[in-house]
C-alpha cells in the first residue's frame, strides 16, 4: 500500500468548502484518507497553493478529428517538437500535439481529468485507443446524438422512452460518458451541404426542429439518471446575431435536476454574437450573462479564444465550410453516416483583426459577467479558441483587470465600442479560480461521488501544488507570476502518485476511463427491438455485432459508473 | 518500340500476393498486356516473350494482348517484374514512378526469369 | 462450425460480414467474401518456425533465438529503417513505433508507396471526406478517378456505392450516375455511365480545366484537354453540380502517375469548389488493410502519418528524404526491419539492392520476395484470423479484427514486445 | 576568421551527417571541440568528422567564411539559419543547404541535393552545379515557401522549384523540372531554358520561362505576347491560375504546346 503525505499545503477545496487554510493532506492508496503512517512518502508544499487536479470537461484530444487535425497538420507539429526524456517520450505538436504531448502538457498544468468533447459513436474505438496513450489523466468522452437517425425518428414519433432507450444502448456500446449534442440538426443537414437557421427551422426529411431534439435528449437524459447533463454546442456557431438563438435554447432549458445543472452549454463565446454581419459584429455576452444568472440549471463553459495560430474541429461540419470561405486556408471535414459531422480547418486569431479583438472580449466578458463561477467553467474548447496551455493567460486575465486593461491597449482599436470588457473590473480570486478549473467542472460532470474534483477523505488523491503563495502575490500585479505559476506545478498528483514534478512525468499515470451503463430493461434493450436491427444492418456500413467497443479497449481501472434509469 | 508503362493492381496479383514464390504469381506479374495493333507492329503474339528496357535495367515478360489499353501504353500488375525496370527517381516525393516510366519493347527469344532469378544477381540468397 | 459477421483482412474496405466455415480448427469455407478474401482466408502456403540465416544456408530456430537475433542487429545500428505496417494490426504498429523511438530510427510505412501523395496533398489543402455509409446513403454520383474497384477492392462497389442499398434512394443502382476517369479501359469502366479516358500523365490539366469550368471560367478552355474534349468536361461538371451529394474515390491512378500529390491536391480543390454549389466528398481508396490504421497511430503517437525520422530523438517527417525508397536507395540504413509487407517486390530494383548490404529483420506469416534477402524471418500469427487486432477501414472507421481460429504463433505486437524488452535489457547492461 | 572543414573518409559514408551547426554563428559563438554534428542516431564531434583548420578572428558573423572540402552530398542541413557570413562549398552538398536562411551568401561549386535554400527569408545562394527538387520551396503543409533572398542555379533545377514561393527571387540558368512555381503568390523565378507544366495553381507572382514551356495548362489566358529586351526574345504572356478563385500570377514563356 503505497502513501504519501503532503505537508504544509495552502488548500482550496471548493466543494468540501475550503477557502484557503494551511494543512496536510493525506493519501493512502491512491485515495484521499485521514491519517497515513509514518513511514507514508512526504512532500512539503511549502505553503504553495494546492488545488484539487484539474478537470477540463471541455477539450479536444483524442479521436478521430483530433488524429485528423494531426495528420493534416505537419507545420503544426514542428511548431512543438521536444526530445524524448528519460520518462518521457518524445512530442510534436503545438494547437493539435501528439497524445503524449497533450497528456505531458496538462500534466504540467496540474489537470489530472479530461473529457474529450465529441467522439462519434461509430469511431469510438479511435478515440479509447487513444485515451490509452493518454496515460497521465483519467478520460471519458462525450458522445455524439445531434444528428442520429433513430433519436430523431423517435423524437419524431414523440417516443420518449425510445429515444432514451437509444441513447443508453449506444453509450453503453460505445463506452461513452455523456450526450453531446453538436449543432442539433444541422450536421444531418450538412449530409446534403445545408445547415439549419435556428432551433425552430424543420430538419429535411425527419421533419422535427433542433428545439425538438435537445428538448427529448435533455429528458431522456434525466430518465436514464446519466451523472452529466446534456453537453450541447448550440446551433449558428460563429455567426454574427447567433445570440437570440442562444437566448432561446437557454429560455427553453427546464430545471430537471437539483443535484447538477439540466443543460451544459459548451463555448458559449462563439455563440454570443450580435449585430447582423461581420460588419457590425458585436459582443452580446452581457445578455447571455444575464439569461445565465437567472438559470441556475444552466452551466456553460467560455470558448475563450487567445491570439494565435490555432485549429479548429468541430462535430459542427457546416460551420467549418464557412470558415473555410473565409479564410481559404485548407479545410477536412469527415460526415459520419447516421450519426454526426465533422471538419477541421487551421486559423489564426489576430490581436489586428476587429473580429478576432471582439470574440476575444467576449469570452472574458462571460466569465466576468457570470455571477456564481459554478456556472461558468474555464476553457478554450481546446483548441477551437486557443491551445490549453493557454490556460494560465487565461486565469491571469481574468484575476487583474490591469493586465486585460494591457491587452485591450493591443488589440484592435475599433473592439471598444462593440464590447463591454474595458467596464468590467472584476478581479477573480484564486477560490473563484479554483472553482471554474476543477470544482464546477466536477460538479458539472457529475464526478464528484466517484472522487473526483475534490479532496475530500474517499476522493481520488488528485492534487496540484503550484508555486504560488498566496501572501507573496497580488495577483492583479503580479499577473505575469500568475501565468507563469499556474503554467508549472512543482507537483502534479494522480491517484496519489507524483506524475509531473516541474514538468517531468511519469511515463504511465495508470490512467482510467470513465464511462457509463444506464441499467435498461429487456423491454427497452435496443439489441432486441427488430427495426432498430433491422435498420442498423440495412444503412450503417458495419454490422451491429462488430459496432460496440470490446472490453480489450477498456484498461483494467476503467470506472463503469451504472445508473438506474426509469427504462 | 517506346511505351509508357503503368503499373497496377489486378485480381490475380491480389489472389497470388502472399504466395509469391508460386507460378501463378510469376506468371501473373510478368505479363504485359499491350494494344493489338502494337503488338502487331511489334511482329509479336499473344504469350511471346518481350524484353522490356527502361533507363535503368530490363526484364523479359510475356506479352498479353489488350485492347482496352490506348496505342502507346502498356500495363502491367504490380510485382518484381516491372519493379526491375521501374526507376528509383521519386522527385522528392517518396513514390516512384509506378504509373509514369517509359520502356523500350523488343520482341526477344529470352525466357521469362523465375522470381527468385530476378533476385539472385542483386544479392538475394534463396531460402 | 459457421463464424459470422467476420472482418476480412485483405484491403482497405475491411468487410465485415463474412461467413466463414470453421472445421477440425481449420477453416473450410468463406463466405460473402470477394475472390481475393478467399485466398486470404483459404491461403495454406506459411512458413512454420522462424529462420536465421547462416552463411549460405537458412535454417530453423526458435522464436527465442530469432528474437534474440534481431535485438542483436537492431540496437547496434546507426541508422535503421522500420518499413511496413499496413498488414498487422494497430498494436503491434503502435509497439514499432516505440520501438523506433527507442532506438532512434526512421519508420515508414507502405503509404509511403501507395497514398502518401494523397496525404501530402492534404497536408496542403485539406480532405473533405465522409465514412463510406455516408455515401451508401446518400450519394447519388459516384466517381472513381484512377482506380479499378472491381480488381483491388473487389466489393467496394455492391457495399457501398453502386449497387448499395440506400436510404435516400428509392432504386439506388438507377438513380445513382457513375463516372470513371482511367488511361486505360477496366473492368470498372465498362460499367460506367461516363468513361472519361484521359492521356497519361493528363489528370493534372482535367482536374484544372474542371475547376475552372465550375467557377464559370469554361470560355478559356480549349476543345480538348488531355485527350478529353471539352465537350465531355461540361458535361462532367454540369453532372457533378446536378448531383444531390457527389462522391469522388480516387486511386494510386493519380498518386503513382506524373504529378504525384499535385493530383490529388487538385482534386481535392475541385471538391472544394463542387461544396459550393452541392455536397461533395472525396475520399482515397486504400489499398491494404490496415494502411490506414497505420497512419493513425503513427499520427497520434508522432505526429506524422508515415516517413518519420527518429535519429536525433525528436520527430522529423518529409517525404521524399525520410521515405522508405530514398533511405534505402541512398544507402541510408544500416539495418532494416519489415514487417508485414515486402518491400523487394514492391520497389524498384535500385532500393531492393541495398537490402542485399545491410541485415535485414522480417516479420512475416508469408515467405515472400524479402525472404530473399532476410537473416531473420519470424512467423507470425495472421491478424484477422489467427489473433485479434484494431483496423481502420479506408474512411477511418476503426473495427477490431477477430481471432477465429487458434494457432500456435505469436503475434506481432508480442514479438516485437519481446525485441524491444530485449532491446531495454541490453541497453540496461552496458 | 576562416574555417577550412575537410571530410573524413567514414565506414559508412551514406548514412546522412546533419550538420546544422555549420553556420558563421557557431564557429564565432562556439569553441571548435563544441561543436557537433549528427550521424544517423550517433552526435559526434565535428572533429570526427571533419578535419578543421581555423585561422584568423572575427567580430561578427560577417567576417566568417567556412569552406567545405570533399564531397559533402551526405551532408545535411549546412548553413540552416545562417544571417551572415559565407559558407563556400567546394564540392556536392547534401539536402537542406542553407534552409531558413535570412542573410549571407552560400556558394556551392557542385551540385546541391534537394530542398535548398528552403523557408529561406533573406541572403544569397549560388550553386553553380545543378540542384534537386524543392529548390526555394516551403515545408510539407505550410501555406508560403521563400519569401525573400536569392538563389541562383547555374546549371539544372529539379521538379518543385520555387512552389508556394511568397517573394524573393530564383534564377535558374539552365532548365527546372516538373512545376516550376506550383501554388507561387509572390516573388519571381526566371528560367532560362526550358519548364514543364510551369505555375499550376498560381494566384500570383512572375514567372519567366525563356526557353520551352512544355504543357501549358489549360487553364492560363494568353493576353499577349512581349519582346522583352533583357533577354532579347519574344515571349507570350499568361495570365493564371484560371483553376484558382485568385489568379493573378503572370507567367511569360517562350515557345509552347499548350495542351
Amino acid at each position: 500500500m503505497s502513501e504519501l503525505l503532503i505537508k504544509n499545503a495552502y488548500v482550496i477545496d471548493p466543494i468540501n468548502d475550503i477557502k484557503g487554510e494551511i494543512m496536510d493532506i493525506a493519501i493512502k492508496d491512491r485515495m484521499i484518507a485521514d491519517s497515513v503512517s509514518d513511514s507514508a512518502e512526504v512532500i512539503d508544499a511549502k505553503g504553495c497553493l494546492t488545488l484539487p487536479g484539474g478537470v477540463d470537461s471541455h477539450t479536444h484530444i483524442c479521436g478521430t478529428k483530433v488524429n485528423f487535425g494531426r495528420y493534416m497538420s505537419p507545420e503544426d507539429m514542428r511548431a512543438g517538437r521536444g526530445r524524448a526524456q528519460p520518462h518521457m517520450y518524445p512530442v510534436s505538436g503545438y494547437s493539435v500535439p501528439t497524445v503524449y504531448a497533450n497528456t505531458y502538457r496538462y500534466s504540467a498544468l496540474g489537470y489530472t481529468t479530461v473529457l474529450e468533447g465529441a467522439m462519434a459513436p461509430l469511431e469510438a474505438r479511435h478515440t479509447h485507443e487513444e485515451f490509452f496513450c493518454t496515460s497521465l489523466q483519467d478520460t471519458m468522452a462525450n458522445t455524439l446524438f445531434d444528428g442520429n437517425w433513430s433519436v430523431m425518428e423517435a423524437v419524431s414519433d414523440k417516443d420518449l422512452k425510445r429515444v432514451a432507450a437509444v441513447v443508453g444502448w449506444t453509450l453503453a456500446a460505445v463506452k461513452g460518458f455523456a450526450v453531446k449534442v453538436t449543432n442539433p440538426g444541422g450536421t444531418e443537414m450538412w449530409g446534403w451541404g445545408k445547415d439549419v437557421g435556428c432551433i425552430h427551422q424543420k430538419i429535411d426529411h425527419f421533419g422535427i426542429t433542433p428545439a425538438e431534439i435537445i428538448e427529448y435528449l435533455i429528458r431522456a437524459n434525466e430518465l436514464l439518471n446519466l451523472p452529466h447533463s446534456v453537453h450541447l454546442h448550440c446551433n449558428n456557431l460563429g455567426k454574427p446575431g447567433n445570440y437570440k438563438c442562444t437566448l432561446e435554447t437557454m429560455q427553453r432549458t427546464p430545471n430537471l435536476n437539483d443535484k447538477r445543472q439540466t443543460l451544459y452549454m459548451t463555448h458559449v463565446q462563439f455563440h454570443s454574437y450580435g449585430g447582423t454581419k461581420w460588419g457590425d459584429f458585436c459582443s452580446k455576452a452581457d445578455d447571455i450573462a444575464w439569461m445565465l444568472n437567472r438559470k441556475p440549471q444552466i452551466a456553460i463553459d467560455m470558448g475563450q479564444v487567445m491570439f494565435g495560430k490555432t485549429t479548429t474541429m468541430t462535430a459542427d461540419g457546416p460551420m467549418e465550410f464557412n470558415l473555410y470561405r473565409l479564410y481559404n486556408n485548407k479545410w477536412s471535414n469527415h460526415d459520419v453516416e447516421l450519426e454526426t459531422g465533422s471538419g477541421i480547418i487551421p486559423v489564426f486569431y489576430s490581436r489586428k483583426n476587429l473580429v478576432n479583438s471582439v470574440m476575444w472580449s467576449i469570452g472574458l466578458e462571460l466569465a466576468l459577467m457570470t455571477k456564481n463561477p459554478w456556472q461558468c467553467m474555464l476553457a478554450t474548447d481546446n483548441p477551437n479558441g486557443a491551445p490549453f496551455v493557454k490556460y494560465p493567460e487565461i486565469i491571469a486575465l481574468l484575476m487583474s483587470s490591469r493586465y486585460r486593461d494591457e491587452e485591450f491597449a493591443k488589440i484592435h482599436p475599433d473592439t471598444g465600442k462593440r464590447v463591454h470588457l474595458p467596464s468590467l473590473d472584476r478581479e477573480m480570486d484564486f477560490y473563484e479560480i479554483a472553482v471554474m478549473t476543477r470544482a464546477a467542472q466536477a460538479k458539472a460532470l457529475g464526478i464528484t461521488d466517484i472522487g473526483k474534483g475534490h479532496l475530500g477523505e474517499g476522493a481520488y488523491g488528485d492534487v496540484a501544488i503550484y508555486p504560488i503563495k498566496n501572501n507573496d502575490i497580488d495577483p492583479s500585479r503580479d499577473y505575469s507570476k500568475i501565468i507563469e505559476g499556474f503554467s508549472l506545478t512543482d507537483y502534479t498528483i494522480k491517484s496519489g502518485r507524483v506524475i509531473s514534478r516541474h514538468g517531468n512525468c511519469l511515463l504511465n499515470g495508470n490512467n482510467r476511463t470513465i464511462w457509463v451503463k444506464p441499467k435498461i430493461s429487456e423491454e427497452y434493450n435496443m439489441s432486441n427491438d427488430p427495426e432498430f436491427v433491422k435498420k442498423f444492418e440495412r444503412y450503417y456500413s458495419v454490422s451491429m455485432e462488430n459496432y460496440p467497443v470490446e472490453e480489450e479497449y477498456m484498461n483494467k481501472r476503467n470506472i463503469c459508473i451504472e445508473t438506474e434509469t426509469g427504462l | 518500340m517506346k511505351f509508357e508503362m503503368i503499373t497496377g493492381r489486378t485480381i490475380r496479383q491480389g489472389e497470388f500476393v502472399e504466395h509469391k514464390h508460386s507460378a501463378e504469381y510469376s506468371e501473373e506479374t510478368s505479363s504485359c498486356h499491350i494494344n493489338p495493333v502494337d503488338m502487331m507492329f511489334l511482329g509479336i503474339m499473344q504469350g511471346d516473350t518481350i524484353l522490356l528496357k527502361s533507363v535503368c535495367d530490363e526484364v523479359v515478360m510475356t506479352a498479353f494482348e489488350d485492347s482496352n489499353l490506348k496505342r502507346g501504353s502498356v500495363f502491367v500488375p504490380y510485382g518484381p517484374y516491372c519493379n526491375r525496370i521501374i526507376p528509383n527517381e521519386t522527385h522528392g516525393t517518396g513514390m516512384p514512378d509506378f504509373k509514369s516510366s517509359v520502356v523500350a519493347i523488343t520482341p526477344t527469344e529470352r525466357k521469362v526469369a523465375s522470381v527468385y532469378d530476378l533476385f539472385k544477381d542483386i544479392g538475394g540468397r534463396e531460402l | 462450425m459457421i463464424k459470422k459477421n467476420v472482418i476480412c483482412s485483405f484491403c482497405g474496405c475491411l468487410c465485415d460480414d463474412l461467413s466463414i466455415t470453421i472445421e477440425d480448427g481449420k477453416i473450410t469455407g468463406v463466405d460473402n467474401g470477394c475472390a481475393l478474401a478467399n485466398a486470404k482466408f483459404l491461403g495454406k502456403e506459411r512458413l512454420l518456425k522462424p529462420v536465421i540465416r547462416e552463411g549460405d544456408s537458412i535454417k530453423e530456430t526458435e522464436y527465442n533465438t530469432a528474437i534474440e537475433k534481431a535485438a542483436d542487429i537492431l540496437k547496434d545500428a546507426e541508422r535503421p529503417l522500420f518499413f511496413g505496417w499496413s498488414g498487422t494490426q494497430g498494436e503491434a504498429q503502435a509497439k514499432g513505433v516505440h520501438l523506433c523511438m527507442l532506438l532512434g530510427g526512421v519508420i515508414d510505412n507502405t503509404s509511403s508507396l501507395c497514398h502518401g501523395p494523397s496525404i501530402l496533398a492534404i497536408q496542403e489543402v485539406g480532405h473533405p471526406g465522409c465514412t463510406l455509409g455516408q455515401v451508401k446513403n446518400r450519394a447519388d454520383l459516384i466517381i472513381y478517378w484512377g482506380c479499378n474497384p472491381l480488381e483491388g477492392h473487389p466489393r467496394h462497389m455492391s457495399r457501398y456505392t453502386t449497387y448499395a442499398d440506400g436510404f435516400f434512394l428509392k432504386n439506388a443502382f438507377r438513380e445513382r450516375k457513375l463516372i470513371v476517369v482511367d488511361v486505360r479501359k477496366t473492368m470498372s469502366s465498362d460499367v460506367a455511365d461516363e468513361f472519361i479516358q484521359i492521356e497519361p500523365g493528363g489528370d493534372y490539366a482535367v482536374l484544372s480545366a474542371l475547376r475552372a469550368i465550375v467557377r464559370g471560367e469554361e470560355k478559356i478552355i480549349p476543345e480538348s484537354v488531355s485527350g478529353v474534349s471539352k465537350s465531355q468536361l461540361k458535361r462532367v461538371a454540369d453532372m457533378c453540380k446536378e448531383a444531390r451529394f457527389g462522391a469522388l474515390f480516387f486511386g494510386l491512378g493519380l498518386t503513382m502517375s506524373k504529378n504525384k500529390y499535385k493530383n490529388i491536391r487538385n482534386a481535392v480543390e475541385l471538391t472544394d469548389e463542387l461544396s459550393r454549389h452541392t455536397k461533395f466528398t472525396i475520399s482515397a481508396m486504400r489499398g491494404h488493410w490496415n494502411v490506414y490504421g497505420a497512419n493513425e497511430v503513427f499520427t497520434w503517437m508522432t505526429g506524422y502519418p508515415y516517413a518519420i525520422d527518429f535519429a536525433r530523438g525528436i520527430p522529423f517527417y518529409n517525404p521524399g528524404e525520410t521515405t522508405a525508397a530514398e533511405i534505402l536507395y541512398r544507402k541510408e540504413c544500416d539495418a532494416l526491419m519489415v514487417v508485414s509487407s515486402d518491400p523487394a517486390a514492391h520497389m524498384p530494383k535500385k532500393c531492393v539492392e541495398h537490402m542485399a548490404d545491410i541485415p535485414v529483420i522480417q516479420i512475416d506469416p508469408h515467405k515472400n520476395c524479402t525472404s530473399f534477402f532476410t537473416d531473420v524471418q519470424i512467423p507470425v500469427a495472421i491478424t484477422g484470423i489467427e489473433a485479434s487486432g484494431t483496423a481502420y477501414r479506408m474512411d477511418g472507421v476503426p473495427l477490431r479484427t477477430k481471432k477465429i481460429i487458434d494457432a500456435d504463433f505469436l503475434t506481432d505486437t508480442e514479438v516485437i514486445s519481446r525485441i524491444y524488452e530485449r532491446i531495454l535489457e541490453a541497453k540496461a547492461d552496458v | 576568421m576562416k574555417i577550412e572543414l575537410s571530410i573524413k573518409p567514414r565506414e559508412k559514408p551514406f548514412i546522412p551527417i546533419e550538420a546544422e551547426s555549420i553556420t558563421p554563428a557557431s564557429f564565432l559563438e562556439k569553441m571548435t571541440e563544441d561543436i557537433t554534428v549528427w550521424s544517423g542516431n550517433r552526435e559526434k564531434k565535428l572533429t570526427e568528422i571533419f578535419d578543421v583548420k581555423k585561422s584568423g578572428n572575427a567580430d561578427s558573423q560577417k567576417d566568417v567564411e567556412i569552406i567545405l572540402n570533399g564531397d559533402c552530398s551526405a551532408v545535411k542541413r549546412v548553413g540552416e539559419y545562417m544571417k551572415d557570413g559565407k559558407i563556400s562549398i567546394m564540392g556536392n552538398i547534401g539536402m537542406h543547404c542553407g534552409n531558413f536562411m535570412s542573410g549571407g551568401l552560400i556558394e556551392i561549386n557542385g551540385d546541391s541535393d534537394s530542398w535548398l535554400g528552403r523557408e529561406m527569408t533573406g541572403g544569397e545562394i549560388i550553386c553553380k552545379g545543378n540542384t534537386g527538387d524543392y529548390c526555394g520551396s516551403g515545408y510539407r503543409g505550410e501555406k508560403t515557401g521563400i519569401k525573400g533572398g536569392k538563389i541562383t542555379i547555374m546549371k539544372d533545377a529539379g521538379d518543385y522549384l520555387g512552389e508556394s514561393m511568397a517573394g524573393g527571387e530564383i534564377i535558374v540558368n539552365g532548365s527546372s523540372g516538373n512545376m516550376p512555381g506550383s501554388e507561387m503568390q509572390k516573388g519571381t523565378i526566371t528560367i532560362y531554358k526550358d519548364a514543364v507544366l510551369p505555375c499550376p495553381n498560381m494566384r500570383g507572382g512572375i514567372c519567366y520561362v525563356l526557353g520551352e514551356a512544355k504543357e501549358i495548362l489549360p487553364t492560363f489566358k494568353q493576353t499577349g505576347s512581349i519582346y522583352n529586351s533583357d533577354h532579347k526574345r519574344e515571349l507570350n504572356i499568361y495570365e493564371g491560375d484560371y483553376a484558382n478563385r485568385s489568379h493573378k500570377g503572370k507567367l511569360f514563356a517562350g515557345k509552347t504546346n499548350k495542351k
